[in-house]
C-alpha cells in the first residue's frame, strides 16, 4: 500500500520534473570515448535524447538544432559510481534504540541539500550507494541516489537496494553490557563481543526463515529479512578482519544468503576463498597504517595492493571513498590502487561498471551504452593521472557541473 | 696454466662481484658520475641523456658533454628520471608529542623529541624526502625551536642537518583564551622581553662605568627571543584562520622579524594581503576548499595553491601522513598542476623553495655544481602517480634502493598463503 | 461595631460586584474609526463598527448607529481584527524548555498542552498588550509526536469560554531536534519509521479496547483533526510530505523555515505553512523566503514560538517579510485571516465582519509600519488592554 | 537576483582605482529629495555636495560645479549613514571564551575577522559604521573600536577610531545564576581594580620625578669630575627600576578621562552600583544594556551617564536570561522622556542583525519615543557618545560623506535603502540588487 503510493506520487512528480527537458537532443563530440562495457571510441559522438544515451559510435552525424558539447580535446567516461558513499543525511545515521533494524530506510533521512552531494558530483561522481550507520548489527535498508533533485524520491534511483550488515566490532561500540541492576537506558545492551554479534545474526536470520515458512508476517523486521533470504534485496556485510569474513561466509552458508562485502581491508588474504563463491566485494576506506583508534583498529593487517590481489584472483571489486570524514574521491582511489599495483582497466571498472553491477543497477548506469542514462564525465586527460581533471559532469543528460 | 686461466677467471668475476657490491652498499666514493636519460635540475632546463659528476659528495658539473674522468665510478641510470630530493620545509611528525601545554616556551626544541626510528622517517624516505624542517605544534604560542633533519640515521645526531633553526609562533587561541587575548599575551611578552632588555644594557653600561667585570648572561628561557629580534632565527607564524594574517604581518613589522606564514586552508582568503606582504608561505596539506556560494547556495571548490599561485606568493606544500595521496610531496604538486599551476614553479614548490625557507637552499633543492649531490631517481616522471622513487643518493651515497625495501615489498605482495584449509564441520 | 459594619459593606460590595460579572450584557458598543482593515472586504475609511454582546453586528461608513450605543472615538486611528498566533508556548513555567515536551516519551499524542497552560501567568498577561488575541498553545518540537495543540482567546481573566478548541490538532516533530541520543529515535530515518509505526497502529485501532493515543492518532490518520508538523530545512519537509502522502493526513507545516526551496511541492500538496519568526534569522537570504513561499501560492501565517520571540514581535515579522518581498495585503492575511482558516476558527475569528467575535485591535498607524503602537485591544467587545501616557 | 557581494566589491574596486588614477578629488551633488541632516531641521529638494569623501556643502541653494557627478535624489530621503552602537559583526566566536576577569589592555581589534560575509548586507541598510565592544564574559574585557563598512578586507583601513571605551560588566549571568552577593563581589572588585590603579600611578609619578631628579644630579656630577678628574664625588644612586603595567595603564587613562567606561548593567542595583562607581573615580560612564533602566529613570538622568540601550525588543535575547527578566519594550521612551542622553543598539542574535537598527528605532517610537530623537539615536548621539561626532553622524560640511538615500521617510518600515556611500564611494546601490 505505502510502497505503490509512493510509487504514484514518484511518477508523478517525475513526470512533473522532467517534462521540461523533452525532445531536446544533445551531442557531445569526444576526443576519447572509454566506453568500459566495450573497446575505446577514438573521436567519437555520444547523442543524448531524454536523459538517455541515444546513440554512440564514430559514424554518426548530428541532428539539426541539436546541443553540441564540444570535448574533441578530452576524454569522455560513463559517470563514477561509488558504492560505498558518506551519507548525505543530517544528524546521527544509526538508529542506537536497538540492533536488529532492518525496517529502517536510509532514503527517509537524505538531505537534498547536502553538501557532501554538491561536492561528490564535482570529482565526477553520478551515482551513490547510501547506507545507514555502522553501529547496528542488522542496520537497515540502503539506498542508490543521484546526487540530484529537489526532494529524495528524485534523487532516488533504487530504493531498499541492499541490507547493511556490520560484522566488525562497530555495533558494539557505545554498548555495555547489563550488570546486576535493571538496565539504565538501551547502551546497557549486547552485543558486547564478536560472538554476540554473530550470534543475534544468526537469531534474527533463524526466526525470519521459520517466519517466512508461515504465510503472512505480521512484524515488518523479519519481513524485510525474509525478503532477504527469498534474494528479493541483496545484502551488504561489513567486515574487515580475515577471520570476521571467514564467520560471514560461514553463516551465508547457514542461510544461502548471497553476500557483498565491504571494506574488507583483510580481504587478500582469503582471496581464493571470495574467488570460488564469487563474492564480490566493495573496498574503502583507505588507509596506510591502521590507526590507534576507531574503525581502523581493525584489520591490523594492510596490504596497500589489496585490490589488485583480489582482482588478480577473480574476485569482482569494487573500490569506494568509504565513508570517514575526508575521504579521497573513487578516480584517486582507482589511481592508487593502479599504483599498488591493480590492472588499468579493472581499476577503471572497478569504479563504473562493477559497482554498479553489485548495486543491481547496472541496466542503467556504469558504462557508456545505448539506452543508459547519459550520466557522463569528460575529463582533461588520462582518467589514472593525478593531473587530469574533471571538466564536466552530466547527469541524466544535464550539465551540472563544468569547470570556468 | 689452465689452472691460472681459472685463478684469473675467478679473480674478475671477484672484483665484477665487488664493485657491483661497492656500487650498492654505497659508501661515499670519491669520485662518482650519474648517467641519466633525464636530469631535472630545477635550476634550469631538463637535460636529456645528462651526467652529473660528483666528488666528495658535492656536484661537480651537470649537462650533456660533461667528460667522465678514467676513475669516477659510473652509476648508469639510463632508465630513471633524477631530480633534487624534496625537501619539507614544515612538519611536526616524527616526534613523541608536538605540542607542549604551557603557552610561552621559546627555549624547548624539537632537537630533544624526534624519534629516529618513527616510520615518518622511514616513509619520507621511500616518498624521496631527503630534508625536514621538524617543528613545535600549532597549539602552543611561543612553541619552541626547530630542527633539519635528513630521513637517514639511527640517532638524531646522524641525521642531523641544522639545529635551532626556526621558532613556531601559533596564533591560534589555546582554551579558554580569545584571539584578543592571545594577541595581548604575545605582545605582553615582548613589551617584557624588551625591559629586561633595557634593564640588562643598563646594568652593563653601569658595570663599564664603573670599571667592574661584567659576566651576566641573559636568560636562557629568553636566549630564542633574543635571537629571534636579531634575525638569527626565523620565526614560523602559524594561522589559524584568514583573520589571523594581518596579525602575522603586524608582528612582523613590528618587531622586524624574519618571517614564514604557516597558514591553513582557510587563509586563501588572505592571499592579497600576503602577496603584498612579499612573505614566504608554507600551505597547508589540504589543497582545495569548498565554499557555500550565499546567492546559488551551490559549493564551490577553491584551490589554495592556485590562489597563491596567481596572487604571486612563493609557497612550499606540506604532507599529511595519514591521507591517501596527501601524504606525498609530488601527489601535492601534482594536484596544484591540474588545477592550472605551472609544472616547473610546482616542482619548485617542493624542492628549491622549501630549501630556501629554511635556509638550506646553498646545498639542496637543485641540482647544480657546487651543491650537495643529494638527488633521487625516478622510475618516471615526478608528477606521474605510476612512477616510483627507485633510489635516494644523500650527499654522493645511496641510502634508499627500492629493490631492497623489504616493507614495501611486504606492504605489495600477496601473502604465502592464498588458499586456505576448508572448515570441516 | 465599627469593625462589623465594616465587614458587611465589604460583603454587600462584594456580591455585587459578582453580580455584575455574571449577570446584565454588555451595552452595545459603536467604534467609530478613521480606518478599518476588514481583511475580508477591503479597507473602509471613516467606518463604523456597530458591536453587541461581544458579536460585530455591523459595519460600514454609515452604519447607523443605535442610541444608547456607547460611542468610542477613534476617527484617527486605525482598526484591525485581533491578530492571531499560530504557534507559541506562553503560559507555560518558567523553564519552557521543560514544560513544552514530554521527552520521556517519543509519542505523547494523548498529551494536552491546555493541562500545562496557566492563564494567569504574567507572560498571558501582558501578551494582550501585543495586539495578538488568540494563539495556538503548543507543545514543543523535541517529541515525533509532541501532543494535542489547543486554540484560546488571552482574555482569560473573565470567566467566559477562552478554550475554543481544547483538541485543534496533534503536533508532530520530523525535525533533528526530536532526535535524542538516548531515547528511540536516534536518526532521522529511525523517526520516520517511529511515525509509520504509530499510525499504522492508530489505522487498525478498535474503539473497544480503549487508548487514548490511538484514540486521537485515529482521528489524525482519519484525517478528522490536522497534523502540525513540524519542520524546517528542506529534509525534514520532505519527509513531513513523504508521510502526508503515504497516509494523505490533513496537514500543516510549522516552522517551514526553508520551505521557498521547494514551494512549489507544498503548494502542489496544498500544505499550509506556518512561519518562524523573521527575528530568529538576520541574513537576507532567510529574510526573503516568506515572500517566495507565499509567491508560489502557499498559505502562510506566522507564529512567534513566544516564548522564543515576543508575542509583540508577531507583528514586526510580517512587516519584515513585507520589507523583504512579501505582497503587503498577504503580509497583514497571514497575520489575521489566514491563521483563523489554518486553525479552524475562521467562523468566529480573523476579519472584520459580520458576526464575528468583536476581536479588535486599535493602532495609532497603518499596522504594517513598526513606527505604529497598539492603542486598545478588544477581546470579545470587552477592552483588555488600553495604552495610557506615563 | 545578482551577487550583492562580487557587486559591492567590484565597485568599490573601481572607486579605489579612480581615486588611485588621480581622480581622488570626484565630486559628487547628491541633489533633490529630502535631506534630513539630524544635526539641524530637514532640508526639503535641497543639495548635498561631495568633495573628496567629504561633505563640501549643504542646502537649498549650492552652487554646483559643472564637472560633477551628479546623483537625483528627487523625492527620496537623504541623511547620514546609521551607526550601530551594539554591534556583533565581524567578532569571532572564540571572543567569547576569554578567561581572565580583568584585562582591560585587550583589544577588540584583535578578535575581529574581517572576511566575514555579513557586512556588505548590513551596509545595504544603510549601516555605514559600527561600534563593536569586547563580549560581556568578564568583569573588564577590554576596549571596543568603531569601524566603517567600506568593504575593507583590513581592520585597520576599516577603523575609524580605535580605544573608544574600556568595557566593564556587572552582574550578567553568564551560566544564567546569578546571586546578588556575586554581583555585588563584581562590584567591589571592579572597584578594586580601580583603587590599585590610583596608587600605580601615584607610585609612576614618584618613580618619575625620581628618575628627572636621578639625571639631573648624574649630570651635575659628570660636570664635576671633568672638571676635577682627581678628587672623588659620591655618586647619585639610580631610583629602583619601575616596571610599567600595560593592564594598569589602560586603566590609568580611564581615571585621567582620556576615554570612558562603558559598564554593561541590566538591572537596577546593578546600574546604580555602575552610577556609583563614576561618581566615586569621576571617570565619564556609558551605561551599556540598562534593561530595567526605566525603573529608575530619574536618577539616570541625574548622573549625567550618556546610555546605550538595547536590545528594544526581547526578540533578540538568545536565551531566557535572568538579567532581562525585566525586559520592557518602553524603557527607550522612558528614558528619553526623562532626557537621558541615549543611543540605540541592536544587541541582536549574530552579526547580521546590526541590519535592523532602524527597526529598533521605529520599535521606540512605537511605544511613546519621540520620532526626531529616536532618529537621532541610532545616528548622531551614539557618535557623540562614542566621541566620533566629529567625523559622522550627521550631514554637515566638513564630516565624512556617509550618505544614505531611501525612497521613504527612515522610519517608515517598508521604504527601502537606494544608495549608500561611504566617504563618498557608493558601497551599495539598490538597482544592482535586482
Amino acid at each position: 500500500m505505502r510502497n505503490c503510493v509512493i510509487l504514484l506520487t514518484f511518477l508523478l512528480l517525475v513526470s512533473v520534473f522532467v517534462a521540461p527537458g523533452r525532445a531536446e537532443i544533445t551531442a557531445v563530440k569526444a576526443g576519447k570515448i572509454l566506453t568500459i562495457s566495450s573497446e575505446p571510441v577514438e573521436d567519437g559522438v555520444i547523442l543524448i535524447e531524454d536523459g538517455k544515451i541515444a546513440e554512440i559510435g564514430t559514424e554518426i552525424e548530428i541532428p539539426e538544432g541539436a546541443v553540441v558539447v564540444d570535448a574533441a580535446k578530452s576524454v569522455v567516461m560513463p559517470g563514477l559510481v561509488d558504492a560505498g558513499a558518506a551519507a548525505p543525511v543530517r544528524g546521527d545515521l544509526n538508529e542506537q534504540s536497538s540492533e536488529i533494524t532492518p525496517t529502517l530506510r536510509i532514503s527517509d533521512a537524505l538531505d537534498p541539500q547536502s553538501k557532501t552531494l554538491k561536492r561528490v558530483v564535482q570529482t565526477g561522481v553520478t551515482t551513490l550507494f547510501v547506507s545507514p550507520g555502522r553501529r547496528n548489527v542488522i542496520g537497515g535498508l540502503g539506498v542508490v541516489v543521484k546526487p540530484t533533485g529537489k526532494i529524495p524520491r528524485q534523487m532516488i534511483v533504487k530504493d531498499e537496494a541492499a541490507l547493511t550488515v556490520v560484522m566488525d566490532l562497530d555495533s558494539t561500540q557505545g554498548n555495555r553490557i547489563p550488570r546486576f541492576q535493571v538496565p539504565a537506558d538501551f547502551y546497557y545492551r549486547r552485543p558486547g563481543t564478536r560472538m554476540a554479534i554473530i550470534w543475534m545474526l544468526r537469531k534474527s536470520f533463524f526466526d525470519a526463515r521459520r517466519q517466512s515458512d508461515s504465510e503472512q508476517i505480521e512484524d515488518p523486521n523479519l519481513a524485510v529479512l525474509s525478503a532477504v533470504l527469498k534474494d528479493e534485496i541483496p545484502i551488504h556485510v561489513n567486515v574487515r578482519r580475515a577471520i570476521t569474513i571467514r564467520a560471514a561466509l560461514k553463516v551465508a552458508d547457514e542461510y544461502g544468503l548471497n553476500l557483498i562485502l565491504q571494506e574488507c581491508t583483510e580481504g587478500y588474504k582469503v582471496a581464493g576463498q571470495l574467488a570460488e563463491r564469487k563474492i564480490p566485494v566493495v573496498l574503502g576506506p583507505f588507509y596506510y597504517y591502521p590507526g590507534s583508534m576507531g574503525q581502523y583498529r581493525e584489520g591490523r593487517k594492510v596490504n596497500w595492493n589489496n585490490a589488485g590481489i583480489l582482482a588478480e584472483a577473480g574476485v569482482k571489486v569494487a573500490l569506494a571513498s568509504g565513508e570517514q570524514s575526508g575521504a579521497i574521491d573513487i578516480l584517486t582511489a582507482a589511481v592508487f590502487a593502479v599504483r599498488h599495483g591493480m590492472d588499468r582497466d579493472e581499476a577503471l571498472k572497478a569504479i563504473t561498471i562493477t559497482p554498479a553491477e553489485i548495486l543491481g543497477v547496472a541496466g542503467r548506469v556504469g558504462s557508456l551504452e545505448k539506452g543508459k542514462d547519459a550520466d557522463i564525465i569528460i575529463l582533461s586527460g588520462d582518467p589514472l593521472n593525478v593531473t587530469t581533471r574533471v571538466e564536466k559532469v552530466i547527469l541524466n543528460g544535464k550539465t551540472v557541473y563544468k569547470i570556468d | 696454466m689452465k689452472s691460472r686461466f681459472h685463478i684469473t677467471f675467478i679473480s674478475i668475476l671477484l672484483t665484477v662481484f665487488f664493485i657491483g657490491a661497492l656500487a650498492h652498499a654505497g659508501p661515499v666514493r670519491k669520485k662518482l658520475a650519474v648517467k641519466a636519460s633525464r636530469i631535472i635540475t630545477i635550476a634550469g632546463k631538463d637535460i636529456k641523456n645528462g651526467v652529473i659528476l660528483i666528488e666528495d659528495g658535492i656536484i661537480k658539473a651537470v649537462g650533456t658533454d660533461v667528460e667522465i674522468p678514467w676513475d669516477a665510478f659510473v652509476i648508469e641510470a639510463k632508465d630513471r628520471v633524477v631530480m633534487p630530493g624534496f625537501v619539507l620545509a614544515h612538519t611536526s611528525s616524527g616526534l613523541d608529542r608536538a605540542n607542549e601545554n604551557m603557552p610561552e616556551v621559546p627555549f624547548i626544541s624539537t632537537f630533544d623529541s624526534i624519534d629516529p626510528i618513527s616510520t615518518f622517517f622511514e616513509d619520507s624516505l621511500r616518498d624521496g624526502v631527503v630534508a625536514m624542517l621538524v617543528l613545535p605544534g600549532n597549539n602552543t604560542l611561543l612553541g619552541g625551536t626547530g630542527t633539519i633533519v635528513k630521513p637517514y640515521g639511527r640517532t638524531v645526531e646522524a641525521m642531523l642537518i641544522k639545529r635551532y633553526t626556526g621558532l613556531k609562533i601559533s596564533l591560534r587561541p589555546s582554551q579558554n583564551t580569545s584571539r584578543m587575548g592571545h594577541m595581548q599575551r604575545f605582545r605582553r611578552y615582548m613589551s617584557d622581553l624588551k625591559d629586561y632588555l633595557e634593564e640588562y644594557e643598563q646594568k652593563k653600561a653601569d658595570a663599564e662605568d664603573e670599571k667592574k667585570p661584567f659576566d651576566e648572561e641573559i636568560d636562557v628561557t629568553k636566549q630564542p627571543m633574543v635571537d629571534l629580534l636579531n634575525k638569527r632565527l626565523t620565526a614560523f607564524v602559524y594561522c589559524d584562520r584568514a583573520a589571523d594574517v594581518p596579525k602575522a604581518i603586524e608582528i612582523k613589522n613590528a618587531y622586524k622579524l624574519d618571517t614564514v606564514l604557516v597558514l591553513a586552508p582557510e587563509c586563501y582568503k588572505a592571499a592579497g594581503l600576503i602577496a603584498r606582504s612579499k612573505l614566504p608561505v608554507i600551505l597547508d596539506s589540504q589543497l582545495v576548499v569548498w565554499e557555500t556560494n550565499e546567492q546559488t547556495n551551490e559549493e564551490e571548490m577553491k584551490v589554495v595553491p592556485i590562489i597563491f599561485h596567481k596572487a604571486g606568493v612563493k609557497f612550499a606544500f606540506q604532507t599529511d601522513t595519514s591521507q591517501y595521496g596527501r601524504r606525498y610531496l609530488w601527489y601535492q604538486a601534482a594536484t596544484a598542476v591540474k588545477y592550472g599551476m605551472k609544472r616547473q614553479e610546482a616542482l619548485k614548490s617542493i624542492t628549491l623553495y622549501p630549501a630556501q625557507f629554511i635556509g638550506v637552499d646553498d646545498r639542496l633543492g637543485s641540482i647544480e655544481a657546487g651543491k650537495e649531490a643529494t638527488v633521487i631517481f625516478l622510475t618516471g616522471d615526478p608528477l606521474d602517480a605510476q612512477s616510483w622513487v627507485d633510489q635516494v643518493m644523500i650527499a654522493g651515497e645511496i641510502v634508499y634502493e627500492r629493490a631492497k625495501d623489504e616493507r614495501l615489498k611486504k606492504l605489495l605482495a600477496p601473502p604465502l598463503i592464498m588458499q586456505e584449509p576448508k572448515d570441516t564441520d | 461595631m465599627k469593625i462589623r459594619r465594616f465587614l458587611s459593606l465589604l460583603v454587600i460590595l462584594s456580591c455585587s460586584i459578582c453580580l455584575e460579572s455574571l449577570g446584565e450584557e454588555t451595552p452595545i458598543l459603536a467604534i467609530s474609526a478613521g480606518k478599518i482593515w476588514t481583511i475580508t472586504d477591503g479597507i473602509i475609511t471613516d467606518g463604523v463598527i456597530i458591536i453587541n454582546n461581544g458579536k460585530i453586528q455591523a459595519v460600514g461608513e454609515n452604519a447607523d448607529v443605535p442610541e444608547g450605543a456607547k460611542v468610542l472615538d477613534m476617527s484617527d486611528k486605525n482598526v484591525m481584527p485581533g491578530m492571531i498566533d499560530a504557534h507559541c508556548h506562553i503560559g507555560l513555567s518558567v523553564n519552557v524548555q521543560r514544560e513544552m515536551d514530554e521527552t520521556v516519551a517519543a509519542v505523547a499524542a494523548d498529551m494536552q498542552i491546555l493541562d500545562a497552560f496557566d492563564p494567569y501567568a504574567n507572560d498571558v498577561k501582558k501578551a494582550l498588550r501585543s495586539g495578538v488575541t488568540t494563539v495556538l498553545l503548543a507543545p514543543g518540537y523535541r517529541n515525533p509526536i509532541g501532543g494535542q495543540a489547543a486554540v484560546v482567546k488571552l482574555d482569560t481573566s473573565r470567566a467566559n469560554d477562552w478554550v475554543l478548541k481544547r483538541t485543534a490538532g496533534v503536533d508532530f516533530s520530523v525535525m533533528n531536534q526530536a532526535l535524542m541520543f538516548n531515547r528511540e529515535p536516534t536518526s532521522r530515518a529511525g523517526l520516520v519509521e517511529l511515525l509509520r509505526e504509530e499510525l499504522d497502529r492508530a489505522k487498525a485501532y478498535k474503539p473497544e479496547k480503549f487508548n487514548p493515543r490511538r484514540e486521537v492518532l485515529k482521528r489524525v490518520v482519519d484525517a478528522n483533526l490536522p497534523a502540525y508538523i513540524w519542520a524546517h530545512n528542506v529534509d525534514e519537509i520532505a519527509s513531513a510530505m513523504t508521510i502526508v502522502d503515504e497516509y494523505g493526513l490533513n496537514a500543516v507545516l510549522v516552522a517551514a523555515g526553508q520551505g521557498d526551496e521547494i514551494a512549489d511541492m507544498i503548494a502542489q500538496r496544498n500544505l499550509p505553512a506556518i512561519y518562524p519568526p523573521l527575528l530568529l534569522s538576520s541574513r537576507d537570504k532567510d529574510l526573503q523566503r516568506p515572500g517566495k513561499i507565499a509567491g508560489s501560492g502557499v498559505k502562510l501565517a506566522f507564529a512567534s514560538l513566544a516564548p522564543k520571540t515576543d508575542l509583540y514581535d508577531l507583528r514586526t515579522s510580517a512587516i519584515l517579510a513585507a520589507k523583504y518581498g512579501l505582497d503587503k495585503e498577504a503580509a497583514i492575511k497571514s497575520l489575521t485571516i489566514n491563521p483563523a482558516e489554518i486553525l479552524g476558527v475562521s467562523d468566529r475569528l480573523g476579519s472584520i465582519s459580520r458576526g464575528k467575535d468583536a476581536d479588535l485591535v486599535v493602532l495609532n498607524g497603518e499596522p504594517l509600519q513598526v513606527t505604529s503602537g497598539i492603542e486598545l485591544v478588544m477581546v470579545n467587545g470587552n477592552i483588555v488592554y488600553q495604552r495610557q501616557e506615563e | 537576483m545578482k551577487d550583492i557581494k562580487r557587486i559591492f566589491v567590484f565597485t568599490s574596486l573601481i572607486l579605489q582605482i579612480l581615486s588611485a588614477g588621480g581622480f581622488g578629488a570626484e565630486q559628487i551633488a547628491i541633489q533633490g529629495g529630502t535631506i534630513l541632516p539630524i544635526s539641524g531641521a530637514p532640508i526639503k529638494d535641497g543639495t548635498v555636495l561631495v568633495k573628496d569623501g567629504k561633505i563640501a556643502a549643504l542646502g537649498r541653494n549650492v552652487a554646483v560645479p559643472t564637472d560633477v557627478r551628479v546623483i537625483n535624489a528627487n523625492d527620496k530621503f537623504v541623511m547620514p549613514g546609521l551607526i550601530d552602537s551594539q554591534s556583533r559583526l565581524f567578532v569571532i566566536d572564540s571572543e567569547f571564551n576569554e578567561g581572565r576577569s580583568i584585562a582591560p589592555e585587550l583589544n577588540i581589534l584583535d578578535g575581529l575577522d574581517p572576511f566575514v560575509k555579513e557586512s556588505p548586507e548590513v551596509a545595504a541598510q544603510g549601516v555605514t559604521a559600527v561600534y563593536i565592544a569586547p563580549v560581556s564574559h568578564s568583569l573588564i574585557s577590554g576596549s571596543g573600536a568603531v569601524l566603517k563598512l567600506n568593504g575593507s578586507k583590513d581592520v585597520n583601513k576599516m577603523l575609524l577610531k580605535g580605544d573608544i571605551a574600556v568595557k566593564a560588566t556587572i552582574g550578567v549571568s553568564a551560566n544564567n545564576q546569578s546571586s546578588s552577593l556575586g554581583r555585588l563581589a563584581e562590584y567591589s572588585s571592579i572597584r578594586e581594580a580601580l583603587l590599585e590603579t590610583k596608587i600605580y600611578m601615584h607610585n609612576k609619578e614618584k618613580y618619575e620625578r625620581e628618575l628627572a631628579e636621578y639625571n639631573q644630579k648624574k649630570a651635575e656630577y659628570e660636570k664635576k669630575k671633568q672638571a676635577k678628574p682627581t678628587e672623588k664625588f659620591e655618586k647619585p644612586k639610580r631610583p629602583a627600576r619601575f616596571r610599567p603595567n600595560p593592564t594598569r595603564e589602560v586603566l590609568a587613562r580611564i581615571l585621567s578621562k582620556e576615554i570612558p567606561l562603558q559598564i554593561e548593567a541590566h538591572r537596577v542595583t546593578d546600574i546604580l552600583n555602575a552610577i556609583r562607581l563614576a561618581d566615586e573615580f569621576g571617570f565619564t560612564l556609558i551605561l551599556d544594556k540598562c534593561t530595567e533602566g526605566y525603573m529608575i529613570a530619574d536618577r539616570i538622568a541625574r548622573s549625567k551617564a550618556s546610555v546605550i540601550l538595547g536590545p528594544v525588543t526581547a526578540s533578540f535575547i538568545e536565551t531566557p536570561r535572568l538579567e532581562y527578566r525585566n525586559h520592557d519594550v518602553r524603557n527607550a521612551a522612558v528614558l528619553s522622556k526623562k532626557g537621558v542622553k541615549l543611543a540605540l543598539g541592536v544587541s541582536g542574535r549574530d552579526g547580521a542583525s546590526s541590519k535592523f537598527i532602524t527597526l529598533a528605532a521605529a520599535m521606540a517610537v512605537a511605544s511613546g519615543m519621540d520620532k526626531d530623537l529616536a532618529l537621532r539615536a541610532v545616528t548622531l548621539t551614539p557618535a557623540e557618545i562614542l566621541g566620533v561626532a566629529d567625523r559622522i553622524g550627521s550631514l554637515d560640511v566638513g564630516k565624512d560623506a556617509d550618505v544614505v538615500i531611501l525612497n521613504g521617510h527612515p522610519l517608515d518600515s517598508l521604504s527601502r535603502v537606494e544608495m549608500v556611500l561611504i566617504d563618498g564611494r557608493t558601497v551599495f546601490e539598490r538597482k544592482n540588487q535586482q
